[in-house]
């Protein structure tokens, strides 16, 4: 065992030698000092695991010969192990990230930036005050003389702002330091009791205390570290934002047993104020920089907020948080600094240049991702632990500040990650870069990688089947090289693979949605096999979103299922993203499904425990869940289906979609939220919540379908027209589960398949058509039924599902509609139902008459059948359609039965005839009598006029005359005009303006509170002083 | 002595305020140093004991009793290094100012607020 | 019962409902004219339309799907009549009543809108979908009050089914619903007017402005099918009204008796009063009689 | 005029917060547990006269070792900072008194200079005060003479080695097992005498070395500015 003080020793010595060295040669120079920082870093490795496996026990190291606290002492023991393996870890990547620039800089930029690595091991294991002190100094001279790196007015001004702030608040801390040793006759923290001290020592305390604490930049006595971030080069604010940052963060976690515990409590809640501001700060950042500086004080904040709250915690939850937290900001912020060097952008809108460097982008995405504490990094996990814990301890505002804080943080990191991918590069330019500075960030990404295993393997025994979605995107990424076809076809053989392996692990719920989503994903998927060329970056997305769903049904208790909800949003968004011109309807999808995601965090905190060794959809049964729960975890579920009021994310993200992929969403995904109310629905049947919430949430579902089929009438957009109409749709499936009754479950369940099956097959058709005509807008085609009749038929038995005419499936999922809602006594839902329903005719004419009736365009005179990788998923729907729609026993006695495991079943099935208290339906029997009817006139007219007179286009009765233009004659654009008028005020899109609204005001809060920001040093020092003494007084009272 | 350990704080607070008030570059770090010296007076003064002399055991002291007739050797020490690293800081700082100064060729505070919000 | 009677017996009625559909359409016809202070055409005048225009010796059509519209219309009226029990008690006029209940008729009306829009729009000429976007928009505000009063209807007598729904009615006119549920009679009346598309919901098939409208295209044995459709579909419609709340008919005689009164207040109404504008006509509809149709529910299930 | 304020309330909530360590401040009337283990300590264990120096180097050496690297940081990155670059003959000439004057004291202050450092376990003084007072005679001759140069080589050298001898120095206590700048690797003499207290009068020669050397430098990079 390798003493670690040798780290300071050998840093020490070589900082003094180095320039020495470097007469000889700046290559041994360079090689002594990367020598010395990985000798670092392997110390801090073996002790690490020494630690870990071997011997908990830690190591005291007295210096001069003489024990504690006689003298100065260091220790090592797990947790400084722990902080000094990653700050050796990006101290030594920095370092090689910055070769270049040391390669020519002054060589004591080397020693500098050896003593300032040194300095963060001593400030860490050192348990003597004021060598604390004496540390912190080493670290922040080092630190003032490296911004300088790149020796700008900006670095320079910025330099000296830190300095002045710095040097105030290491004054207070000293003054602190003094008189502890003043009122305890003792500077070593483990020989110090402040329990006796009187007040005057507990000024002491405040003042040391306040010292570090504003050192770890709380708002908003902050300014400083913000310009810093800014104006200082890369590497380097990768050192101070990370290494320096957690040093002195372990400090403040080493006087935190001195700090009374108002005052803790105080600097905890200061800490969530900084995260939840810094957060809302950085919506109007346009600087990278700046906004990871942004980022990285609102980390901080929390990481403080953390440490503070868990203090009685068990160390299982406290290692998991702050530890998780920490290794999150650690290593995503260091990669993500060292992407802006690389990137050379200052504008966040100039970044669409990465997309030069593809290897680039996805790192950047992977650190973006695990910054905003997503699955699988160690932030997520962090993350959920904090919150469980916060609603364990009542400290339900806490937690609700945090979700905000974190939802603005992901709002502006995720602006960036769009940016990113998909602004255009206007100047064309390149990324100038090297290995010495990638290979750092690939490393960092790699560890970030690894750590989630290790969490889910040894923290919770977790079954590594919930890493499949992402192992699936892994692997497809590593063969991203073979073409598209083939990829797909082992995205099938995946799908079978892994159905096959579930299969025995289901039954009925979970059988039902597993066929929904793992039979209809593949079904669509085939539709996938018209793309062309490598289409990178795709199928390992499908993937990961197929088997986050499918994984669901067999997650056991909160965390997994929680767990996959977060892998198949990353992956939703990541595939709405791909859409062309999907920049914000992507961002506005992000945000309200991890809204949502949030929302459903906070319902299962507060719900009681559940076995963890049953699936949740089973085990879920068995509990009472709170109402605040369910209300909680309603409205998350709410917001993924889509319904009224959190609906303004499904037409753009629809619509800006990849055709097939839309299809994909409107027919799978989109059935996620429902299986979300299933899980609660179960659970309340056997346990009523004491208030009534499903009613309101039926109430929701049925506005839901009567708005969304409203706003359907009013689109151009043929995509949109149909996300409305899906939104219309879910609603109803949202009403019926609401009902919890028996025949609202069953219809539920009804209206689910039939859904994927007609928006699945209406969806492929039109993708199909908008590939052949290259548009979305409808008064833009028009006549289509001559050249793709297929398709014209995909979409006519479609709609006729939809609008729930006999004798097709959807008229059976309108009659148990109707009977269970006035079965349930919900008389006037029906009637919005019943208009609902209505409405949603015109919609479904429009779509259907403007794109295949109607004139044809000249320019579609060519136009071919849609390829047939679109139709033969159609074909399949279609039987399938057809299938049920004739023998609807195959359907309605499986959904009887599954429904009949929660709840007494209310309807008698005889054959085909389904009976129910109010009335009565036989599917094949209506069937068979449509079938005849038909005939009848047909064969009428058939005998009457065998032989009809073809005619040519426009050979129309027009008044005599011919039209003009097929433009002019095809009466589509702004159809249903005349109901805007009827509609009068009540047309107007409020909720749209109310988001928009909720938007702006963010934004102005944020740029508000940035104003204390005014660039000045001396004002920066006022801060400083003024929120002392403000805490102080606060205090006090 | 206790004057010293006032004349401490009213340097400190001098020091502070003149960081705070100061336009000029130089004068908010001769503010600092004001400061700091306060500081490192504050840190003297609260090793004083009544009636002792300095902690050098030579003739004056009586070595069996030595302990009963020296004032706290500890704070004498703190502030060597105190001082040292005061004077570490300062030196930084002017040599930021020269190199601000030679860009802008301003020594107002006001002057270097490009960075902000 | 045997499945060949039970279709022999839906041909009888079906043609006994058509024919007397086109008849009333006559009755009407002659109705307006001497309101109108002219003479008017023969009662029969829809029978020999019918048998003119399938003379018609040449057939334009504009493709499949505007071949198949008018058998889809009149596909939709057959199924809706089949679907509707006529007379209470008689096997002969009991239909297909038996597949399904109050819901699947209201559905099945649809049907044939449907396919006939569908047809009409392959037709190619502007008008006709016009017509129908104001057709299905007046449609969708004028199912709201007819649909709240059904809905009325299976609260008062706790189900959908037709033949159920007449027996609850059955022995003094005092069961009726008219008299039992008059907000929801009322509601539905209304309602009925639009469903009529006689003045003033007429827009649809404004002949000034859309000469009639959606079938603008038709012509010949398509139109001649159309016609045919009107009848019988009338005929569904009335007998359903009948059904619902008017006690419905024993016997051929009562049934034909209440129909025409009851087509009788769609026409007198449309003979009195002008055409709405479109947006006038369905501001109308979701205004009084959908307040009646929620009364008329609260009236049955909370009071 | 609000900014005014703003500082009137910081510096009044100042003096609020740190009034109450003035007036309810007393002296204590003997030494704490620690300050005596040191004042016999320095006396038995390391017969160093000077207590304060004992702490500073012996007991608190991790401390001072931490201020020796501060003060090379300092000149690190002063050095870092600042281009050596002379512009010869802007400045006026030192006067004829001064350049005379300081020709001969500068020997005399060096001396003084490393007697301070040599004797700073006997007496007030040490390391620190010596170096810098070895500085002060660099700083009389850079004021004497402007345009003087100094071998940056030499002051280099110095600089580096006592530093990383004076690492090398607290390493042998490591290397001998008792622990990291012990003092006691070398006889500790009799108390009161030159030769006494150990390492201590290695250690701070050494540092007064290292510290007269970088002060200068600091000195000559800065007065080398223009």
């Amino acid at each position: 065992m390798v003493n670690p003080i040798y780290i300071i020793i050998l840093s020490l010595i070589t900082g003094f030698l180095l320039s020495i060295f470097d007469k000889i040669g700046r290559k041994l120079s360079m090689t002594i000092f990367y020598g010395v920082l990985s000798f670092n870093l392997f110390v801090m490795a073996i002790w690490f695991y020494r630690l870990l496996v071997v011997d908990v026990t830690p190591l005291l190291i007295n210096t001069a010969g003489f024990v504690a606290p006689i003298s100065i002492n260091l220790r090592m023991g797990l947790q400084e192990a722990f902080i000094l393996l990653f700050s050796n870890f990006i101290a030594l990547f920095a370092a090689i990230y910055l070769f270049k620039k040391f390669k020519k800089a002054k060589i004591s930029s080397l020693v500098l930036y050896l003593i300032l690595s040194m300095g963060v091991n001593g400030l860490v294991m050192t348990r003597d005050l004021f060598n604390i002190f004496v540390f912190l100094e080493i670290v922040s001279i080092s630190t003032f003389a490296l911004i300088t790196l790149e020796k700008n007015l900006k670095s320079l001004s910025a330099g000296f702002k830190y300095m002045l702030a710095g040097g105030v608040v290491s004054t207070f801390f000293l003054l602190g330091v003094i008189f502890v040793y003043y009122f305890s006759g003792n500077l070593n923290l483990d020989f110090i009791n402040t329990g006796t001290f009187n007040n005057l020592g507990m000024i002491a305390v405040f003042m040391m205390s306040l010292g570090i604490f504003i050192e770890l930049k709380p708002f908003p006595a902050n300014g400083w570290a913000l310009d810093v971030y800014e104006a200082t080069d890369s590497g380097i604010v990768s050192v101070i934002a990370v290494v320096n940052s957690a040093a002195i963060f372990y400090v403040f976690y080493k006087i935190m047993p001195m700090i009374p515990n108002n005052l803790l409590q105080l600097l905890g809640y200061a800490g969530l104020l900084t995260f939840v501001l810094s957060s809302l700060m950085g919506l109007k950042q346009e600087n990278a920089k700046r906004l990871l500086g942004y980022s990285s004080i609102g980390q901080m904040g929390l990481l403080i907020s953390a440490v503070v709250f868990t203090t009685n915690a068990p160390e299982f939850i406290s290692i998991l948080i702050v530890g998780g937290f920490l290794v999150n900001h650690l290593l995503a912020k260091a990669g993500l600094f060292w992407i802006t060097g690389i990137v050379k952008k200052e504008k966040i809108a100039d970044w669409g240049v990465l997309n030069h460097s593809k290897p680039l982008l996805i790192l950047f995405g992977l650190l973006l991702f695990a910054l905003a504490s997503l699955p699988p990094f160690p932030g997520f996990w962090a993350k959920w632990e904090f919150i469980r814990w916060l609603i364990m301890e009542k400290m339900t505002v806490v937690a609700v500040l945090v979700l905000i804080g974190s939802l603005c943080e992901i709002a502006f990191l995720f602006r960036w990650f769009n940016l990113a991918v998909k602004k255009e590069d206007l100047q064309e330019s390149q990324i100038e870069t090297s290995h010495s500075m990638n290979l750092p960030v690939a490393f960092l990404a790699g560890v970030l990688a690894v750590i989630p295993v290790i969490i889910m393997k040894y923290f919770y025994q977790i079954d590594l089947i919930h890493l499949a979605p992402v192992i699936a995107l892994i692997v497809i990424f590593i063969i991203e090289i073979i073409p598209s076809k083939i990829k797909g076809i082992l995205s099938l053989i995946t799908l079978g693979t892994y159905g096959y392996y579930l299969y025995p692990l289901l039954s009925g719920l979970q059988l039902f949605f597993a066929v929904i989503f793992i039979i209809g994903g593949g079904i669509i998927l085939i539709s996938t096999f018209n793309r062309k060329g490598l289409n990178q970056n795709f199928y390992g997305l499908l993937l990961m979103m197929i088997l986050s769903l499918g994984n669901l049904l067999i997650a056991k208790g909160y965390l997994e299922f929680f767990l996959n909800w977060e892998f198949m949003t990353i992956s939703s968004y990541l595939l709405f993203l791909r859409g062309k011109n999907a920049r914000n309807s992507s961002f506005v999808y992000l945000i309200f499904s991890i809204a949502g995601a949030y929302l459903l965090m906070l319902g299962f905190a507060f719900a009681p425990a559940v076995s963890s060794d049953m699936v949740l959809l089973k085990s879920i049964t068995q509990i009472q869940l709170p109402l605040v729960s369910i209300i909680l975890m309603s409205l998350g579920f709410l917001i993924k289906s889509g319904s009224l009021g959190v609906h303004i994310w499904v037409p753009d993200a629809y619509a800006e979609a990849e055709d097939d992929v839309t299809a994909l969403i409107a027919g799978i995904l989109s059935k996620v939220g429902i299986l979300g109310f299933f899980v609660l629905a179960v659970s309340a049947i056997s346990h009523k919540p004491d208030i009534d919430i499903f009613y309101w949430i039926g109430w929701i579902g049925v506005l839901s379908t009567i708005i969304g089929a409203f706003l359907a009438v009013f689109q151009e957009d043929m995509k949109r027209l149909l996300a409305y109409s899906s939104m219309s749709q879910i609603g109803y499936i949202v009403a019926s589960v609401a009902m919890l009754s028996h025949l609202g479950l069953v219809t539920a369940l009804y209206l689910s398949f039939n859904h994927l099956l007609f928006k699945g097959l209406i969806f492929l058709a039109i993708a199909g058509v908008i590939y052949r005509t290259k548009t979305r807008n409808m008064y833009e085609m028009g006549g289509l039924i001559k050249k793709m009749p297929i398709s014209y038929i995909s979409v006519l038995i479609g709609i006729i599902a939809v609008s729930g005419v006999p004798p097709l499936s959807g008229f059976g999922s309108k009659w148990l509609l109707y009977s269970a809602f006035i079965e349930k006594g919900w008389y006037l839902q029906s009637g919005v139902l019943f208009f609902a329903s209505a409405v949603s005719f015109l919609y479904l004419y429009r779509l259907i008459h403007s794109v295949f009736l109607g004139q044809l365009k000249y320019e579609h005179q060519n136009v071919k059948e849609a390829p047939i990788w679109f139709i033969l998923p159609q074909l399949i729907f279609i039987i399938a359609l057809m299938t049920i729609s004739t023998f609807p026993n195959l359907i309605i006695q499986p959904l009887n039965a599954i429904v009949g495991n929660y709840i007494d079943s209310s309807i008698v099935i005889d054959g085909y005839k389904v009976t129910s208290s109010l009335g009565y339906w036989n599917g094949n029997q209506v069937m068979m009598v449509t079938m005849g009817v038909f005939m009848v006139p047909l064969l009428l007219l058939l005998l009457l006029i065998g032989k009809t007179q073809k005619v040519k286009q426009f050979n129309i009765v027009f008044a005599a005359e011919r039209p003009e233009s097929p433009q002019t004659t095809h009466v589509a654009h702004n159809m249903y005009a005349h109901y805007k008028k009827v509609l009068g005020g009540w047309g107007k899109p409020r909720i749209l303006s109310f988001w928009n609204g909720v938007a702006e005001w963010t934004h102005s809060l944020g740029n508000l509170f940035r104003q204390f920001y005014t660039g000045n040093g001396q004002t920066y020092i006022l801060h400083i002083i003024l929120y002392m003494v403000v805490l102080y007084i606060i205090l006090g009272v | 002595m206790i004057f010293s350990l006032i004349l401490g704080f009213i340097l400190l607070i001098l020091g502070i305020s003149m960081m705070l008030t100061r336009n000029n570059l130089i004068k908010i770090v001769i503010g600092f140093s004001i400061m700091d010296t306060g500081i490192h007076l504050i840190i003297v003064s609260i090793g004083y004991i009544r009636n002792r002399t300095a902690p050098i055991i030579d003739a004056a002291v009586n070595i069996k009793d030595a302990t009963s007739q020296v004032v706290d050797p500890i704070p004498s020490a703190l502030v060597l290094t105190a001082i040292v690293i005061g004077l570490a800081v300062t030196a930084v700082m002017l040599s930021f100012i020269v190199e601000m100064y030679k860009k802008t060729k301003s020594l107002s505070i006001d002057d270097y607020q490009e960075l902000k919000w | 019962m045997d499945i060949w009677t039970k279709i022999f017996y839906a041909v009888i009625s079906v043609v006994i409902a058509t024919i007397y559909g086109l008849a009333l359409g006559g009755v009407v016809r002659k109705i307006y004219a001497r309101v109108h202070g002219r003479y008017g055409p023969p009662v029969w005048q829809p029978f020999i339309d019918i048998i003119k225009t399938h003379a018609k010796r040449v057939a334009v059509s504009h493709g499949i799907m505007f071949y198949l519209g008018p058998v889809f219309r009149f596909a939709g009226g057959l199924g809706t009549y089949l679907f509707i029990p006529v007379i209470f008690g008689s096997a002969v006029f009991a239909n297909f009543s038996m597949a399904g209940d109050l819901l699947l008729v209201m559905y099945f009306i649809f049907f044939g809108q449907l396919g006939m829009a569908l047809g009409a729009g392959e037709g190619g000429h502007p008008y006709s979908p016009l017509g129908i976007a104001r057709g299905l928009s007046q449609m969708t505000t004028f199912e709201v009050p007819f649909a709240l009063s059904v809905i009325a209807l299976a609260i008062q007598y706790h189900t959908l089914n037709i033949t159920a729904i007449v027996a609850a009615q059955q022995g003094s006119i005092l069961n009726w619903t008219l008299f039992t549920n008059p907000f929801a009679v009322v509601a539905a009346m209304i309602s009925m007017l639009g469903m009529n598309m006689h003045s003033p919901f007429s827009i649809v098939l404004a002949p000034q402005e859309i000469p009639i409208g959606p079938p603008i295209e038709m012509n010949s044995s398509f139109l001649a099918t159309l016609q045919t459709n009107r009848g019988l579909f009338v005929a569904a419609k009335l007998i359903l009204f009948m059904n619902l709340y008017f006690g419905g008919a024993t016997n051929l005689v009562v049934m034909i008796v209440k129909t025409f009164l009851i087509y009788m207040f769609s026409v007198f109404v449309g003979a009195a009063f002008p055409r709405f504008r479109p947006e006038q006509a369905m501001r109308f509809f979701l205004k009084w009689p959908t307040i009646i149709g929620i009364i008329s529910i609260i009236f049955v299930a909370y009071l | 005029m609000i900014r005014k304020i703003f500082v009137i309330f910081a510096i009044a909530g100042l003096i609020m917060m740190l009034l109450p360590l003035v007036v309810n401040f007393e002296y204590k009337d003997s030494l704490n547990e620690l300050s005596s283990q040191y004042v016999r300590g320095s006396i038995d264990d390391l017969k160093s006269q000077n207590v304060v120096t004992s702490v500073i180097v012996s007991y608190r050496g991790l401390d001072t070792l931490g201020e020796v690297t501060v003060l090379f940081l300092a000149t690190a990155g002063v050095g870092f900072l600042l281009k050596h670059k002379k512009n010869k003959n802007s400045l006026r000439k030192a006067s004829e008194l001064l350049q005379t004057s300081s020709s001969f004291l500068v020997a005399l202050i060096i001396l003084f200079g490393i007697y301070i450092f040599v004797h700073g376990h006997l007496t007030p003084g040490g390391g620190f005060q010596g170096g810098v007072i070895i500085a002060s005679a660099f700083l009389l001759m850079i004021l004497s003479d402007i345009n003087l140069k100094f071998n940056h080589l030499i002051l280099h050298l110095v600089e580096s080695f006592s530093g990383a001898f004076y690492v090398v120095v607290g390493l042998i206590g490591l290397l001998l097992g008792i622990g990291f700048l012990n003092i006691n690797i070398v006889p500790l003499g009799n108390f009161g005498q030159l030769f006494s207290a150990g390492a201590i009068p290695i250690v701070y020669s050494l540092i007064g070395l290292k510290v007269g050397a970088e002060l200068t430098a600091i000195l000559n990079t800065m007065g080398g500015e223009q």
